[in-house]
């Protein structure tokens, strides 16, 4: 096994250096730049979903579920793509896959988002994109 | 320092199962009992992971056991499902009990 | 006319049919007229039944036709066999013979029901039913087919003691029976099957079944002497499938549920409960004779226990009921104990013959004088406004005369008066237990007699207590039986008729002198079974033994006729004739008394004693039957409600698994 | 082989399930179209016809060798169609059909469409499972079936008691998948490979003192998950409170499907422990038999013993469910033995006959009650059967045969698969026969005990005047689902041998 070397990494310490520094940059150009007109709802930590002050013990509406729960299927579904984008298309000793398999496969992943879509126009049928 | 074996992963692999059937049996909460059932899984997951990165052919060699890979995707895709399922049971649960104490739920018994 | 494979299954066929149109069809077409497919089946089955026995008298070997597979993988080759020998077509005649007599007679005897067509329908329906299952026992030619008969029976007389469903009594009771009889069963079923499995595996090459009635019995037959291995294995196959017979023939222990099935409606009790079904478990013990003469004496000597102990017991209890079908239905306790008696005679290979015929032939008069006794009970039932205690009715003889001569004659036949048929069965089983005490286990058997001689005069005595209370003295009729009591119309009479014939003169006909009856069971039957090692029986009569069992017999009668008819005058007549005949009258009182302390006194001490055992092996049984519902009261708890106690009990299960079998892998 | 030529062969080999799969997405999808669940029931009645139609072409004809007879070492596909997958897809066709049926009336308009996809799928699931070569594929298999079943528990009746019900079901089945799943990593740990073929072949040929402990662990473990589908005692909890909570369309779905596929599962993988000429290596072959004896004399006693105290019909088919898996379990019990002796009826063969039986007596009895019941007056107790056999005389009179095949009649279905059971318990010889007899002992006690609750029911039907009218006007599909159930029971009990012969094909013993 390779040993371990810090110095392999360091195109992501610039990547880093990179997106702190545009971060930082952003925030403060529209801090400087951006007009300020202080609502009281522009004062809030969030400005959309619920309503942060009071007790937290408070009743969540179900939507807030809803989304969170049809986002979370459909990305996790999508997990089923990573091994099939990261093996299906290697050359030589590390092909995993058949060459001659890559279109059948590749129909199977069209057939795997068919479904996928199906699933959503189904949830989109039934309503629940609409938020009342 | 000891190097980190297939031992340790299975030993971690049963602590988790021996987790999730503790907070099983013992949550009162459904959320609670649905995340002992997801530490059961992710124990298996553990699992399967390290065998398939550990287990050697008969020659001794290193090889890659995709099985054990893919295995854990799909179980990590159908806790997903199963969260979705259990949102809408529980939510159901709590609008009839008021609560999500599965405790409270004993009208079917004897 | 016809060739044996179509009348084999005819018989069988018929009464089903009957039974499928008058299921379907009964309550909105055929209405009140419900009973005609069932009597023309069962009728033309009893036609059919006699050109049965006439073509087994003239054949060498069993007839067994085959008429297709009814269950075939590897070796289990288990086919739907019927046959016919001297057994099956004696029994063939008596079910359908007294069966056909008894559907005519309910037709009488149901006329209540016809206006509720529905249950006038369901009653035949279920008659024709039981007579195709009871013909379907007798005629499979393996354990699984006559199981199939077996359980079809139960069911069928399950139907007809619930038949008043109304009253739960008469639910109750249904249930009873069917359970009962199922514990019995149960232990059948794993006799049969373990003597195929035992067949297998002592033949491992073979691909005949080991329950095919020849094959078992060639193998029972075949065995040596001093093989104790299989003697010990055919010992507890006949003790499983004595189980059953115990159940379906009401012995101890588990004769309890035949006293309640008296629920039903007579006739049903006349048919199932005294002439055929009740009877299907000396059946099962004769035909499986093979087996039970292979395995240890011990078991015979069960058998024969098993009998004598339930004719007495039964016989005592039968003294002190008040009800006359009780009466009846104790009795027929008793005389089954007699068959089971005999069958455990069957000790040595010189004694089968004389055993079977005598418990065979006992079977068959029986089933004649008890239908008789029971379908006379009936018509006094009917009379009597469905009143059936005798303490409310007396002095019917006037009133019913018809009824008053049949239940004579059938009392008298089932008293063992001589020359009439019961008379000749009897003294063939006492015949037999005298035999058997001059071989092994000879003491008991001796004892065993002594007990079936004072059987004997209790059953004297109770049928004509029963007999004189319903019939003599003065007359006295209940206010339930209306104004006008009249005897029964001839569509009852008839069969009561008919069947006193058979009852009186019967057994005088087909064995004591012409040896009919034991010629057709040796020859067409046991002969074949037993692979001709059994010896014929002597002929002609033990004279001393005739004596005094005619002794016990009358003594028992006259007994009842002093304590009956007799004694109750007797008070009058002492204020009457004071003096003059005072002393002879004292006399007599002082003979009465004496009779009293010494006879009566105890013996109905000994019967109260009795009813308690009864009472107590009722309720042993109930509890055993309550046994299941008490555990699950225990463990009922466990199933809380709670999801995390069942999920911890999965895991408790799970590790107790785990745990107990790395233990076992450690040792 | 050319890879490509294989893969469209594993596809070709699950045609029928893909065709109701995809239906299913579709249903799905076109359900929010249109609402009317008897155009929804006539479409899977189609559908289901349309993947029987496939499994009738001439491809399915020649597959198939027997379950032990495929362990050549090349034979690695993930899903394989022996005869065993056969018999189990068709049994599943047809009681998916029966379900059809069965609910025809039962779900409401607005949600047919849903409730037939989630059927649709379910059964696809049975059939991939009997097919399932591999331990993925038998998971995902296992999982087609308890994700729709939780959906349609979850869908078909709304009060508390339903909730409860769907709640229950899911959680426990959530860990029983768990415990199978975590059963499974140790097989795949013990030998690399998920392939069901070649995981046996290695379990076979490892010698005995390396592979015991943890191979037992998992044998233990995924009998626990499996125990869950199977109702095995203690893994049965569920069953009552959840069949009486939910519908009866859910509830005869959970007494059968989920049975079908345990038992498949359990003898495709189990089959390690059971093979024919048993090599010495493999210790658990006589561990396991212990296991399932106990887990059968359990399971069975249990289930009687608490049947006889329920009042509510739907309780007393639980337990009863719950007994009749005990009885099954003797031919899992039995099995290995008696396919050491070569023995009439194998264990597996009893077990498949067994279950086929079970189904139509069971489903039969469920659609009898779901054919009497109306939402104003559903049949709940024993006491609303009263008189049923005066009110509507031929559906009492196939109740009656239902009951009198779970009593175990001669005759009837439940006769001949108890005598097939049973006979193999008293044919195991001779070191273990005694055991063995014992086993068929409890159970001859136990059917014995058990008549006395189908008992009842048959005399409240027959022996009582009705308590309140039952005037639920006729509905053929309910009547034809009956129908078919009664006739398999009939069929079974009078002429078992194709079935049986079947089923000593499929396990091959």
């Amino acid at each position: 096994m390779q040993s371990f070397d810090l110095a392999t990494y360091y195109p992501i310490f610039i990547f880093l250096v990179f997106v702190l520094g545009f971060a930082v940059t952003a925030m403060a150009m529209a801090h400087l730049v951006g007009p300020a007109r202080k609502t009281p709802v522009k004062q809030m930590p969030y400005e959309s979903g619920m309503d942060p002050v009071g007790d937290a013990r408070q009743h969540f509406d179900v939507k807030f579920y809803l989304i969170a729960i049809l986002f979370l299927v459909f990305d996790v579904e999508l997990l089923f793509l990573y091994p099939w984008a990261a093996m299906a298309y290697r050359e030589g000793n590390e092909a995993l896959l058949p060459a001659e398999l890559r279109g059948p496969v590749f129909v199977v992943v069209l057939v795997f988002l068919a479904t996928l879509a199906i699933g959503y126009v189904y949830a989109w049928r039934k309503g629940v994109f609409q938020w009342r | 320092m000891t190097p980190i074996t297939l031992n340790h992963y299975l030993a971690l692999g049963a602590v988790l199962f021996v987790c999730g059937v503790l907070c099983m049996a013992t949550k009162r909460n459904a959320i609670g009992v649905l995340m002992g059932v997801e530490l059961v899984l992710n124990g298996a997951n553990i699992n399967f992971v390290a065998f398939a990165y550990y287990l050697r052919d008969p020659q001794g060699n290193a090889v890659f056991l995709v099985e054990g890979q893919v295995f854990a995707l799909f179980v990590i895709v159908l806790a997903a499902a199963e969260a979705a399922i259990a949102l809408a049971i529980v939510l159901n649960f709590y609008n009839n009990h008021l609560t999500v104490d599965v405790d409270t739920a004993e009208e079917l018994k004897g | 006319m016809f060739d044996i494979r179509t009348l084999l299954v005819l018989i069988p066929v018929l009464p089903l049919l009957a039974a499928a149109v008058t299921g379907f069809f009964g309550p909105r077409f055929l209405r009140k007229n419900s009973h005609w497919p069932c009597i023309v089946a069962v009728a033309s089955s009893c036609v059919l039944a006699f050109l049965v026995l006439g073509k087994v008298a003239h054949a060498e070997a069993p007839l067994i036709e085959r008429y297709y597979t009814w269950m075939q993988t590897g070796s289990l080759d288990i086919g739907l066999t019927l046959r016919a020998d001297g057994l099956t077509a004696l029994m063939l005649i008596t079910i359908t013979f007294v069966g056909s007599w008894i559907a005519i007679f309910a037709v009488g005897y149901m006329s209540h029901e016809r206006e509720h067509e529905a249950g006038y329908a369901r009653f035949f329906a279920a008659v024709a039913l039981f007579v195709f299952s009871m013909t379907l026992l007798v005629l499979g030619d393996n354990y699984l087919v006559m199981f199939a008969g077996w359980e079809g029976v139960g069911l069928c007389s399950y139907l007809l003691i619930g038949f008043w469903f109304q009253k739960p009594s008469a639910a109750a009771a249904a249930r009873k029976a069917f359970l009962v009889t199922r514990l019995g069963d149960a232990g059948m079923m794993l006799g049969i099957l373990l003597l195929w499995a035992g067949y297998q595996y002592a033949h491992p090459q073979t691909t005949a079944s080991g329950i095919n009635f020849e094959t078992a019995f060639t193998w029972a037959s075949s065995t040596l002497p001093d093989d104790t291995d299989t003697q010990l294995f055919f010992g507890t196959v006949a003790l499983l499938l004595l189980c059953g017979a115990v159940g379906k023939s009401a012995q101890i222990p588990l004769y309890v549920w035949l006293p309640d099935a008296m629920e039903g409606p007579t006739p049903v009790s006349a048919l199932i409960h005294a002439a055929t079904m009740v009877t299907a478990g000396v059946y099962l013990v004769a035909r499986s004779m093979p087996i039970f003469h292979a395995a240890p004496p011990a078991v015979l000597l069960t058998v024969a226990s098993i009998g004598a102990a339930t004719a007495l017991l039964a016989a005592l209890i039968a003294l002190t009921q008040h009800d006359l079908k009780r009466v009846l239905a104790y009795s027929t306790i008793s005389q089954i104990g007699y068959m089971f008696l005999a069958l455990g005679c069957a000790t040595t290979d010189g004694l089968v013959l004389l055993a079977v015929t005598a418990a065979i032939f006992h079977l068959f008069t029986h089933a004649f004088f008890k239908a008789l006794l029971f379908l006379s009970a009936g018509s006094v039932m009917h009379a009597m406004g469905n009143v059936i205690d005798m303490r409310r009715f007396s002095g019917l003889r006037t009133v019913l005369p018809t009824t008053h001569w049949t239940f004579l004659c059938g009392a008298a036949a089932l008293a063992g008066v001589p020359l009439l048929s019961g008379f000749w069965s009897k003294d063939e089983i006492l015949g037999a237990a005298l035999e058997a005490s001059h071989h092994a286990y000879g003491n008991v058997y001796m004892v065993l007699f002594i007990s079936g001689l004072v059987t004997a005069g209790l059953t004297a005595f109770y049928t004509f207590r029963a007999y004189f209370l319903t019939f003599w003295g003065e007359v006295k009729v209940p206010p339930e039986a209306g104004h006008h009591v009249h005897e029964s119309p001839p569509v009852m009479t008839v069969p009561l008729m008919v069947l006193a014939v058979g009852a009186v003169g019967l057994g005088i006909v087909v064995q004591p002198f012409t040896h009919w009856f034991g010629h057709l069971l040796e020859h067409h039957w046991l002969n074949s079974s037993f692979g001709g090692t059994i010896q014929p029986a002597p002929h002609g009569f033990n004279i001393p033994l005739m004596a005094g069992s005619s002794l016990f017999a009358l003594g028992g009668v006259g007994l009842a006729w002093l304590m009956y008819v007799r004694s109750p005058a007797l008070p009058g007549k002492l204020a009457g004739t004071m003096q003059g005949l005072y002393q002879l009258s004292l006399n007599k009182f002082h003979v009465d008394e004496l009779y009293y302390v010494f006879f009566v006194g105890p013996a109905t001490l000994f019967a109260g004693i009795c009813q308690a055992i009864d009472f107590l092996v009722d309720s042993v049984v109930d509890l055993v039957g309550q046994l299941p519902g008490l555990l699950g009261k225990l463990v009922r708890p466990i199933q809380n409600g709670l999801v995390q106690f069942y999920a911890l009990a999965m895991i408790l299960g799970l590790t107790v698994f785990l745990s107990a079998l790395v233990l076992r892998m450690a040792k | 082989m050319n890879p490509t030529v294989e893969l469209a062969n594993v596809y070709l080999l699950a045609l029928p399930e893909i065709v109701l799969t995809l239906s299913a997405c579709l249903l799905f999808l076109a359900g929010t179209f249109r609402q009317n669940r008897h155009f929804w029931a006539m479409k899977s009645l189609g559908i289901l016809g349309a993947a029987a139609f496939i499994l009738a072409l001439p491809f399915y004809r020649q597959p198939v060798d027997p379950l032990f007879a495929l362990q050549a070492p090349n034979m690695v596909q993930p899903i394989v169609l022996d005869r065993l997958a056969l018999l189990l897809k068709i049994v599943a066709l047809i009681g998916g059909a029966v379900l059809v049926l069965f609910s025809w009336n039962e779900v409401s308009d607005d949600l047919a469409a849903e409730y037939h996809a989630c059927l649709l799928v379910i059964i696809a699931g049975v059939g991939l499972s009997a097919m399932a070569n591999d331990l993925i594929i038998l998971f995902l298999a296992l999982e087609m079936i308890s994700i729709p079943t939780y959906v349609i528990l979850y869908l078909q009746k709304t009060d508390l008691g339903a909730r409860e019900a769907a709640a229950k079901y899911f959680l426990l089945s959530v860990f029983s998948t768990g415990l199978l799943l975590f059963g499974f990593s140790y097989l795949y740990g013990l030998c690399g490979t998920t392939n069901i073929t070649a995981l046996l072949d290695g379990l076979r040929s490892t010698d005995a003192g390396r592979l015991p402990l943890i191979a037992l662990v998992a044998l233990v473990m995924v009998v626990a998950g499996l125990g869950f589908k199977i109702t095995a005692v203690p893994f049965h909890f569920y069953a009552p409170d959840v069949y009486q909570g939910t519908s009866l369309t859910s509830a005869a779905l959970l007494a059968f499907v989920p049975k079908v596929a345990g038992f498949a599962a359990l003898l495709r993988v189990l089959d390690f422990v059971w093979p024919g000429n048993r090599p010495p290596g493999v210790a658990l072959g006589t561990q396991a038999p212990i296991l399932f004896w106990i887990l059968a004399a359990m399971t069975m006693t249990v289930g009687n013993v608490l049947a006889l105290l329920q009042d509510n019909l739907k309780r007393i088919l639980a337990y009863s469910s719950v007994a009749h898996a005990g009885y099954m379990l003797i031919g899992l019990a039995t099995a290995p033995e008696l396919a050491h002796q070569a023995a009439a009826v194998g264990g597996g063969q009893a077990v498949v006959f067994y279950l086929v039986s079970y189904g139509a007596m069971t489903v039969g009895a469920f659609a009898v009650l779901a054919y009497l019941s109306t939402p104003q007056a559903p049949i709940e107790t024993v006491d609303d059967l009263a008189g049923v056999s005066r009110s509507h005389p031929a559906v009492a009179l196939m109740m009656a045969i239902f009951l009198f095949s779970l009593i175990g009649m001669p005759l009837t279905a439940g006769f001949a698969g108890k005598f097939f059971l049973f006979l193999g318990a008293l044919e195991v010889r001779p070191e273990q026969a005694v055991l063995f007899r014992c086993l068929a002992l409890i159970a001859a006690l136990n059917a014995a005990a058990g008549a006395w609750y189908y008992l009842r029911i048959i005399a409240a039907m027959y022996l009582r005047t009705p308590l309140r009218a039952i005037d639920k006007p006729a509905t053929w599909p309910g009547l034809a689902a009956i129908a078919v159930c009664a006739a398999i029971t009939v069929a079974l009990g009078v002429y078992p041998t194709p079935l049986l012969q079947a089923a000593k094909a499929a396990v091959g013993q």
